[in-house]
């Protein structure tokens, strides 16, 4: 195995002792929290209180306090729902294919990742049951046996595909996540001097020690849940796609859409995550475990995921013309690319094939803010993306007497927003409270990056 | 159909009358107690009216309150708690006439369908008909007599009126007693009764739309002023300038069933050509097979223009041209060319026009043909000479009293706001209407009259053509119907009921020889509704009089902007505006809702920067603009029927009144009015468009065809579905079901697209209504939608009318995508929607190609930010008990009126017998003034349905071959099909 | 008294007496205190009058009596046995516009069979009578007796919920009690009981099995139905052919009762109120007992004309319940299993003559039954529509 | 038997397993080892093996079999309804639903399995040998039971590498 190469260089930076590991990476977790921490804080939960207020008068006078119509039965929730699911793909496929890959680089991110995708389908989450008309019924979707004769589920249904997929990634992305924090909870445990914080992060801990017998039976399970969460990165964006690609709306009624999908939310999840581990290294210092080297290569795989976004958004148009169905040519040409709608096609277009295309050069890659800027703007052009398929197939369709355009209410709005919240709240609350950084899984890197120094207090506060 | 009758209210112990004060005290109780939707359930509001459980189903909430049943203390013979009974009536409102059939469910009229035994209406119904159910429940009516717009007693009332009366006729002074066309026989009487004893009260005539111009000129052709009955089923060419036969002229729902008859192509091989010469887009202009736009002020050049080249044809020569219409002259051949099978009509006020037309006419020998004087048309007779002296009387003072019945000239009368000013001086003003409107508020009295349903009537809307109202439902109020307090102030104790017998039996029972016995005659009379009396034996002959003065008088059309003020086919002239369906009614052309707004031509709307929405001002008048292909150069139009003020919560300022706009004159009174100014604006105004694209794009959607090409191949213009047919392929196996597959059939060629389907559906199926801001954001409820798209130049466009329903997909997109099985297909090939089960999820509704389904997006019911019908205990009565009231947060459509059929197939089942075809009839079906649409069961190779559209599953039976079904290239198999629009053009 | 009646089904049946004597005692003291300022303000009898006739009602006085106290037979709140005998509170409601004559006859001279029996050697003073007189109307005017408080178990549940979130905090973190087994006990205890209670009321949620409402009169089917075997469809006239089954109206029974004045259980009490009904023209308000929702559209008429089931199939032995009840449970479950099993007529009913494939089918041998999910029965638009 | 118990801390990775390496070759096996880190050479070392990946495979076995034969009794036998026009067995609709729920069963049944064999579950109060073997020490634990004789051998070879920690 290659931890340190040439070309990549170490992949941690200084020679640090494993208790400065430690110290380093629990540093936000022990030290006072700074002041942008709360104001940050104040401002999230402000926006989610916003987005609270928003989801009570949904739910209080019904669907119809958003700009949806007979038409357009679906809008900014649906389109927020899969931009936050292709963003909470990034953590799941990071650890995952980086691990079947042996992409030791991985190491230092995917901690953040993967909180980022907990949080991110919480996000979303949200959504599917927000936009119901009757939400307190969702429980309808359940197989469960009941006194209706038993009356089942529709299998058939994408919804229910969702449902299940949804539920399952929730599910296995936060096991996953938390399973990888045990030792590093116990690691907090046992080097705290709070008491609470010992008790606290003792429970969380569920008693790991580091032995032998544990650790086997936890690359057990890391071996297991890796296999078939690799299976599942790309199957529960396949499913969100099938919300679309099973109607038989034009725009939607398209085979692209599963891989399309999950190239998406991998690009729109790496995004995310170069836009937070930049704000990582900016805010907490982190610039020893996420090295240039580290921005350089998720740069690199944006470069390559947007070549392939580009092609797509070529075979969509391309197919609109060639497969002769009137119906698909006047969404693409009549509504996306020059109609109500161009700003957003373009928007989504520019942002995620051509602008990404300047990490081609180094010195962009280099250059932290600049690398930042475009993480945001591909986060916005994916949402452009989702907001294409999603709002003007339905305006468009098939009557034209149907045919109605759509703009969100600020209720709709407001829920975007409190997401928004919901996200930096949560993601603050990720570095306030839980190791940024994976501990044991970087000092199982760094072993042979590191001179045999016996007496390392560590102390450095 | 179960048409009973009943014998007298008196006789009959009804559960609405056994606690009748308890009633009213109640309602006005919960009335103060109750606001909104906390506290009174549909069932307790059922219980204080005395009903008995079975009704109006609301979707369940999970705690169930003790419910009480409250059974009949004497069960009425007729009355079955859970069945609907069917009576014979008569609507006569705003000179629209109809006989039709009330559907009474546990002692509450809940529908109107139209009677089939009628030779006018003949089972057709129009969306004023259909809607009239609802105004019954309007909560703006008088619950009792007013005097000074404080409750009195009906003896405190009569006592004064009757006072007031007396003393005035010994002043000798006058009083008028002014009324539309009364087409009631017995109420004539009446009338005659009341100035035998008041030699001082005159009897004025008042129709706020007159035909007054028809009337003067056959005056002077035919030495009687009467309408002709015509026939527009035996023409077969149709010159109409700016007469709107199909939508509000004359009598539109008998020309409705008589003009698609003419035109029938799935049993005939005949069809008419239809011209129509008009300046603004109207429902039969839309239908015409060769629409030439007209300004208002050509017609007279251009009838002129019409008789000079019919009497060039006919040798003589003649000058023409003077209208600079060059299709006349193929107009006129073609009329030439079927003499005697053609008819000229023009819906112009001016009695010069109507000499041309009756000149043009007799010329071509359609009189006696298609036009006949045997059965003339009786509701609209006013002229408008007596209603201006009228109008010179109340304002110098001259009058003395005033009784009002059924009009509101203070509203509708272009010197309305004279009359109001007026009135208030009469020492006698009396009002009889049951609701409020702006002439009555302004009256001292109010004899509160009753709604149509809870009358005794009769009407002879065409000579000899009788038909009988009766009450299907106690008065709800104190109301009193008007008949009635005419005959109190004649000093005549006699109840208007057995009045009205004694009428019938000494005026109509000699009429007739099949009866020997009277009430055997009179109760197969209200059995059936109506009674066909002879024809009128004596007929006019014609005269040219005053023609050449006509003739000459034609001058050059006027330069300058006009303006039409025309009815709507919602609204009409206002009287219902109080009516929130038929608000939200969209206008078969504009697909409005909510408002009037003036129509412009395209091109000038280009050419100044003008779209919907803006605001132009015409004649100092702002007014919401509509770009309306069609409409004729340098004219504009405007609605009249809107700007009410006093009618009611829903009716009130919506849009504005054009009606002081119209040209009065002592005359007659003229619907356009030359040399209108207009600005334009950079103001905008919304308007709650319902559709807002109206090219079809090239997609093959309403499919076309010409006559000509029709004859040499049945399938033109619907050669596509060969293609589609062919391509048509499955995995899976071809659809079967073991007993019934309902399908549907609509004729394009029959459809109108007048949208009475629309409100008959609406009715039937509890559709709420959801008020402008909500129609604007494209969310109206509508089950059946009339799709209308523009083919052809903006300025003179084809139209195509599409009525849109669930297609009843038989591989339905919507079902695959429920996850909760909400919406599964039922073994007879419905499209099944369980309210209940839905969750909202709304991804039927995205994956709908037809995009039927309805979303309720909001507590639309017993809301307050939904102030209409059902926010009140009263307004809620009408609502059908066979249907589930959706919640908010499901999905609804159309369901092929499964209550129906379920009911029918209920029937036939206890009865032990096959349905029979034809014996189910959805909302729509049923009230198809022209019959567009066949519903029945696809797997009865008899029936009428299997003829037109064959089997849907099976593309070896395609049916007629102008059938096609809607998208049928993505293989949704829909259960409907349509039969493609067949224009007569000559090209 | 509207929802007292659900309340019945709330209470549970292993209520902790301690519960009820807390909430009770807390619960009726103030209704003491506020009924007896109101009565002596609003009554020209007084207090003592009323207090001293309530406990002749109750069997208090006299000391040295041999006869039953009043409120043996005439039940002074809702009881779930059976009771024939008119409640004080409609003897209260029914004397109030009489005067003291005609009570003293109706309890001293009774004039019906039944009575005669079980007033039989009362030995009361005029004046005890007045006093009885005014505790009745007393309670005519108050109303009845309130009936038991109703939310024992929330009490219950949130008493759990204490001691269960004691427990967990107790095994988590406290870590006092030396033997662990004691919160894991007490945790998974409450738990359960919780558990159950929530399901329990679940499934409960919207079924109404054995719902057996107290109704305005005390009218027993297995004394009309049973012994004088009257068949159902002579009262329920419109089963066969209308969606509802039809309540009788009241001069439907005044065909039998214009003759019959007493019953054999009720006596006369009873059958007057019909008769008062008849005369007045007040109908009888009946307390609904088969409730279905209201998105259910079900017809009598094509179960009972149609497919001629037997009206107990359903409604269940109907002839012996003296308190009619619901005997199923109506759920949809209950209805499309029905539809599973039940036979159509299909070879004889004429309508089936339409299912040309089935009849073919069937002829080949292919299908021996059809069953009314055969022909759809169990189609969503069946009932709901 | 109260068993009395000594560590061996080692600094560094490449200590621990230099002292295990010649621990094994001296035929002792320490009680337990605790590192920061899971060290392939000490699992290994230890001769423990773990059976959760077969588990995980039965788990997913089982699942599969499980979720079809569920949606084909409630989508054919239990109550077939119509969708779409598609036959009862829709069987392409299910494939989705079983991957996605099938790796949802075996991930919280070996979660589950993981939890009950490491033992590592909510409110287990840790063990703690060694305060900073979850930071930066590599802990070996001997037991007095393996005789003071081996127990010399391994302190010295402890303390060639490491420390020894009574």
């Amino acid at each position: 195995m290659i931890y340190k190469t040439e070309i990549r260089g170490p992949l941690i930076q200084g020679d640090k002792s494993f208790s400065q590991i430690s110290r380093e990476i629990l540093a936000p977790i022990d030290a006072k929290t700074p002041m942008w921490w709360y104001f940050a804080m104040a401002t999230s939960l402000g926006m989610l209180g916003f987005g609270l207020y928003c989801i009570y008068l949904t739910l209080a006078n019904g669907i119809g306090s958003w700009g949806l119509n007979n038409s357009v039965g679906w809008g900014w929730a649906i389109v927020n729902f899969v931009w936050w699911i292709g963003i909470g793909h990034a953590g799941t496929a990071f650890s995952i294919f980086l691990l079947i890959l042996r992409q030791q680089w991985r190491t230092a991110i995917n901690r953040a990742a993967e909180a980022m995708t907990v949080v991110a389908v919480m996000c979303a989450g949200l959504f599917p049951l927000l936009h119901m008309g009757r939400p307190w019924l969702f429980f309808y979707i359940f197989p469960y046996p009941n006194t209706r004769g038993p009356l089942w589920v529709n299998f058939n249904s994408p919804l229910f595909w969702d449902f299940v997929a949804i539920t399952a990634y929730i599910l296995i992305s936060a096991s996953f996540w938390y399973f990888g924090m045990v030792p590093d909870f116990a690691t907090i445990r046992d080097t705290t001097k709070s008491k609470i914080k010992k008790a606290v992060y003792g429970f969380f801990a569920f008693g790991w020690t580091g032995s032998s017998r544990e650790w086997l039976r936890y690359e057990g399970l890391s071996f297991v849940l890796g296999g078939i969460a690799a299976v599942l990165v790309v199957s529960v964006h396949s499913i969100v796609s099938t919300d679309f690609a099973v109607g038989v709306i034009p725009g939607w009624h398209t085979t692209i859409f599963p891989p399309y999908f999950v190239i998406g939310a991998i690009f729109s999840g790496f995004a995310m995550v170069l836009t937070l581990v930049t704000i990582m290294r900016g805010a907490y210092k982190m610039n020893d475990f996420i090295t240039d080297s580290h921005i350089d290569a998720v740069c690199r795989v944006l470069i390559f995921i947007s070549l392939i976004m580009g092609t797509a958004y070529m075979t969509e148009i391309f197919m609109a013309w060639y497969s002769g169905s009137i119906y698909e040519y006047s969404i693409i040409f009549e509504s996306r690319m020059f109609g109500d709608y161009a700003f957003q096609f373009w928007a989504m277009f520019v942002a995620n094939a051509v602008v990404p295309q300047l990490f081609w050069f180094k010195a962009v890659r280099k250059r932290i803010l600049i690398v930042f800027l475009i993480s945001i703007i591909i986060n916005i052009g994916m949402w452009f993306e989702r907001f294409n398929i999603v709002i003007t197939s339905l305006s468009r369709d098939y009557l034209p007497a149907n045919w109605a355009n759509y703009s969100p209410s600020w209720v709709e709005v407001g829920i975007f927003i409190g997401t928004l919240g919901l996200f930096t709240a949560g993601v603050l609350m990720f570095f306030r409270y839980i190791p940024m950084i994976a501990i044991s899984e970087v000092k199982s890197v760094a072993k042979y990056n590191k001179p045999q120094t016996t007496h390392q207090t560590g102390h450095h506060e | 159909m179960e048409t009973k009758y009943w014998r007298s209210l008196e006789e009959r112990n009804d559960p609405a009358t056994f606690r009748k004060s308890e009633i009213r005290a109640e309602y006005e109780h919960k009335k103060s107690v109750i606001k909104g939707e906390n506290g009174s359930s549909r069932r307790d509001f059922l219980k204080a009216f005395g009903f008995t459980i079975g009704g109006t189903a609301l979707l369940a909430s999970c705690n169930r309150p003790v419910e009480k049943a409250i059974p009949y203390l004497i069960k009425p013979e007729e009355v079955t708690p859970g069945m609907a009974n069917y009576y014979a009536s008569t609507f006569y409102e705003g000179n629209e006439y109809c006989s039709i059939l009330v559907k009474v469910r546990d002692g509450r009229p809940i529908k109107i369908e139209g009677n089939d035994l009628s030779p006018v209406s003949r089972k057709g119904t129009s969306a004023r008909v259909q809607a009239s159910v609802l105004n019954l429940y309007d909560d703006a009516r008088y619950k009792g007599p007013l005097k000074d717009k404080e409750p009195v007693t009906w003896e405190i009332l009569d006592k004064e009126v009757i006072e007031s009366l007396d003393q005035l006729n010994t002043e000798n002074r006058k009083v008028v007693l002014l009324t539309p066309t009364v087409i009631s026989p017995a109420f004539r009487e009446v009338i005659a009764g009341l100035l035998a004893t008041y030699p001082n009260i005159e009897w004025v005539k008042y129709d706020p739309v007159p035909v007054s111009g028809i009337l003067t000129a056959n005056s002077e052709s035919f030495g009687s002023e009467i309408i002709p009955d015509y026939h527009f089923d035996k023409a077969n060419i149709i010159v109409s300038f700016n007469a709107d036969f199909l939508g509000t002229w004359l009598s539109p729902v008998e020309y409705t069933k008589k003009y698609s008859s003419g035109r029938d192509l799935t049993t005939g091989r005949r069809m008419s050509r239809h011209y129509q010469l008009e300046a603004h887009m109207s429902v039969t202009g839309a239908n015409a097979d060769i629409r030439i736009p007209m300004k208002p002020s050509q017609e007279s050049a251009a009838l002129a223009d019409l008789y000079h080249e019919l009497l060039r044809l006919s040798g003589s020569t003649a000058e023409s041209g003077k209208s600079g219409i060059d299709e006349l002259s193929s107009v006129a051949s073609d009329l030439w060319a079927n003499k005697g099978l053609g008819i000229v009509v023009s819906g112009s006020n001016r009695k010069e026009n109507q000499l041309i037309v009756n000149a043009i006419n007799e010329m071509l020998g359609n009189h006696g043909s298609t036009i006949t004087f045997d059965r003339p048309l009786l509701t609209r007779q006013s002229t408008v000479a007596p209603m201006e002296r009228f109008i010179g009387e109340l304002t110098n003072g001259s009058l003395g009293g005033v009784i009002l019945y059924d009009v509101n000239p203070v509203y509708d009368h272009p010197k309305g706001s004279q009359i109001a000013g007026a009135l208030k001086n009469l020492s006698l003003s009396v009002s009889m209407s049951d609701r409020p409107d702006e002439t009555t508020t302004l009256c001292r009295y109010n004899a509160t009259g009753t709604h149509f349903l809870e009358s005794w009537g009769d009407a002879e809307p065409k000579a000899g053509f009788y038909s009988l109202t009766q009450p299907v439902i106690q008065p709800l109020f104190d109301g009193r119907q008007p008949e009635e307090s005419l005959l109190r102030w004649s000093r005549n104790s006699i109840a208007y009921y057995d009045y009205l017998k004694e009428f019938w039996r000494a005026e109509l029972f000699p009429q007739q020889t099949q009866f020997s016995e009277f009430n055997a005659f009179w109760n197969d009379s209200l059995q059936k509704g109506v009674f066909e009396g002879p024809a009128l034996s004596s007929l006019p002959a014609y005269n040219d009089l005053n023609l050449n003065e006509a003739l000459q008088s034609v001058g050059k059309p006027s330069d300058g902007w006009e303006l039409i003020l025309y009815e709507t086919i919602a609204l009409g002239n206002g009287k219902f505006a109080n009516n929130p369906w038929l608000q939200e009614l969209p206008d078969p052309m504009a697909k409005i809702s909510w408002d009037n707004f003036v129509s412009v031509p395209v091109e000038w709307a280009d050419a100044n920067g003008v779209e919907n929405e803006s605001v132009i001002v015409v004649n100092g008048i702002e007014m919401p603009v509509f770009v309306q292909p069609g409409q004729a150069d340098q004219t504009m139009a405007v609605a009249l029927g809107y700007g009410r003020t006093e009618a009611g919560k829903t009716g009130n300022n919506i849009g504005f009144n054009v009606f002081p706009l119209v040209q009065a004159s002592s005359e007659d009174r003229q619907f356009w009015l030359p040399g209108v100014t207009v600005e334009t604006t950079t103001k905008t105004y919304p308007l709650a468009l319902s559709q807002t694209h109206h090219s079809m794009e090239g997609r093959p959607i309403a499919r076309e065809s010409t006559f000509a090409e029709w004859q040499l191949n049945p399938s033109a213009g619907n050669e596509i579905r060969e293609d589609h047919i062919k391509h048509s392929t499955t995995l899976y196996e071809k659809p079967d079901y073991p007993g019934h597959h309902w399908g549907l059939a609509i004729d394009l060629n029959a459809c109108t697209g007048c949208g009475n389907c629309t409100i008959s559906c609406q009715v039937e199926n509890n559709i709420p209504v959801i008020g402008k801001e909500q129609v604007r954001n494209r969310r109206i409820m509508h089950w059946i939608r009339i799709d209308r798209y523009y083919s052809g130049k903006p300025q003179n466009p084809y139209v195509s009318f599409q009525p849109v329903m669930c297609q009843q997909c038989d591989n339905a997109p919507c079902e695959n995508v429920c996850p909760v099985a909400a919406t599964p297909h039922s073994d007879e090939g419905l499209n099944q929607m369980a309210y209940n089960r839905c969750v909202g999820t709304r991804y039927c509704l995205n994956n709908c190609p037809y995009r039927v389904r309805r979303f309720n997006w909001l507590k639309f019911v017993k809301s307050d930010k939904f102030d209409y019908h059902t926010n009140s205990d009263l307004g809620r009565m009408v609502l059908n008990p066979d249907v589930t009231v959706r919640s908010r947060g499901v999905v609804e459509k159309c369901t092929f009126c499964v209550q129906r059929i379920q009911d029918k197939k209920q029937t036939a089942k206890i009865e032990g017998r096959p349905l029979q075809d034809g014996e189910i009839e959805p909302a729509c079906v049923q009230s198809c003034p022209s019959s567009a649409l066949v519903f029945g069961d696809m797997n009865d190779k008899t029936s009428q349905v299997f003829r037109l559209i064959g089997k849907t599953t099976d593309p070896e039976i395609p049916g007629d071959p102008r059938n096609y079904h809607l998208l049928e290239e993505l293989h949704t198999l829909p259960s409907v099909g349509y039969l493609t629009k067949i224009r007569n053009t000559n090209t | 008294m509207k929802y007292a009646d659900i309340t019945k089904f709330w209470l549970p049946r292993h209520v902790l007496p301690f519960f009820i004597f807390i909430a009770g005692f807390l619960l009726l003291m103030p209704v003491e205190v506020l009924g007896d300022t109101e009565s002596q303000e609003s009554h020209s009898v007084s207090l003592a009058d009323v207090r001293r006739g309530e406990r002749f009602f109750k069997g208090l006085l006299p000391f040295n009596r041999e006869h039953q106290a009043c409120a043996s037979c005439h039940n002074l709140s809702p009881t779930d046995t059976l009771n024939w005998n008119p409640s004080a509170y409609e003897l209260a409601q029914k004397f109030l516009t009489r005067d003291i004559n005609e009570f003293r006859n109706a309890v001293m001279q009774p004039s019906g069979a039944k009575m005669t029996a079980s007033h039989q050697g009362f030995v009361l003073e005029d004046e005890d009578l007045g006093h009885i007189k005014a505790y009745l109307d007393d309670m005519a005017m108050k109303g009845p007796e309130s009936t038991k408080p109703t939310f024992f178990n929330l009490l219950i549940f949130l008493g759990l919920g204490l001691i269960l979130t004691w427990a967990l905090v107790e095994m988590l973190f406290l870590r006092k009690i030396r033997y662990k087994f004691i919160p894991v006990l007490l945790f998974l205890g409450a738990f359960g009981a919780q558990a159950q209670m929530v399901i329990t009321d679940a499934i409960r949620l919207g079924r109404q099995k054995a719902y057996a409402p107290d109704q305005p009169i005390k009218f027993s089917h297995a004394v009309h139905v049973g012994e004088q075997g009257i068949d159902c469809m002579y009262c329920h006239t419109t089963a066969d052919h209308s969606k509802s089954a039809g309540l009788p109206a009241t001069d439907l029974c005044m065909n039998c009762h214009v003759l019959i004045r007493e019953g054999t259980n009720s006596g006369k009490f009873e059958i007057a109120k019909i008769i008062e009904s008849h005369e007045t023209g007040d109908p009888i308000e009946w307390t609904r007992i088969h409730n279905l929702p209201e998105h259910v559209f079900f017809s009598h008429a094509v179960h009972v004309g149609a497919a001629k089931l037997d009206c107990a199939s359903c409604h269940g032995p109907v002839e012996e319940m003296h308190v009619m009840r619901q005997h199923s449970d109506l759920s949809m479950g209950w209805c499309v299993n029905c539809h599973r099993d039940t036979q159509v007529d299909f070879n004889d009913n004429g309508y089936y003559d339409t299912y040309i494939k089935l009849h073919e089918q069937m002829k080949a041998g292919e299908i021996d039954t059809i069953r009314a999910v055969d022909t759809g029965a169990n189609d969503c638009m069946r009932c709901h529509y | 038997m109260n068993k009395k118990y000594f560590t061996g801390v080692f600094h560094d990775e490449e200590s621990l397993v230099k002292a295990f390496g010649r621990l094994r070759e001296a035929g002792i096996k320490p009680e337990e080892v605790y590192t920061p880190y899971p060290i392939h050479e000490i699992l290994d070392g230890m001769g423990n093996k773990t059976r959760i990946t077969h588990a995980a495979f039965f788990y997913g076995l089982f699942a599969v079999i499980g979720l079809l034969s569920f949606m084909y009794y409630v989508s054919v036998i239990d109550w077939p309804l119509v969708f779409g026009g598609k036959p009862f067995n829709a069987f392409p609709s299910f494939i989705v639903v079983t991957i996605v729920a099938t790796i949802l069963i075996i991930t919280l049944a070996t979660l589950f399995t993981f939890s009950v064999r490491a033992k590592i579950f909510p409110g287990k109060q840790a063990e703690i040998v060694h305060p900073r073997a979850t930071d930066d020490k590599f802990v070996m634990l001997f037991s007095d039971t393996i005789g003071k004789e081996k127990e010399e051998i391994v302190v010295h070879i402890i303390q060639e590498h490491g420390e020894v920690e009574k």
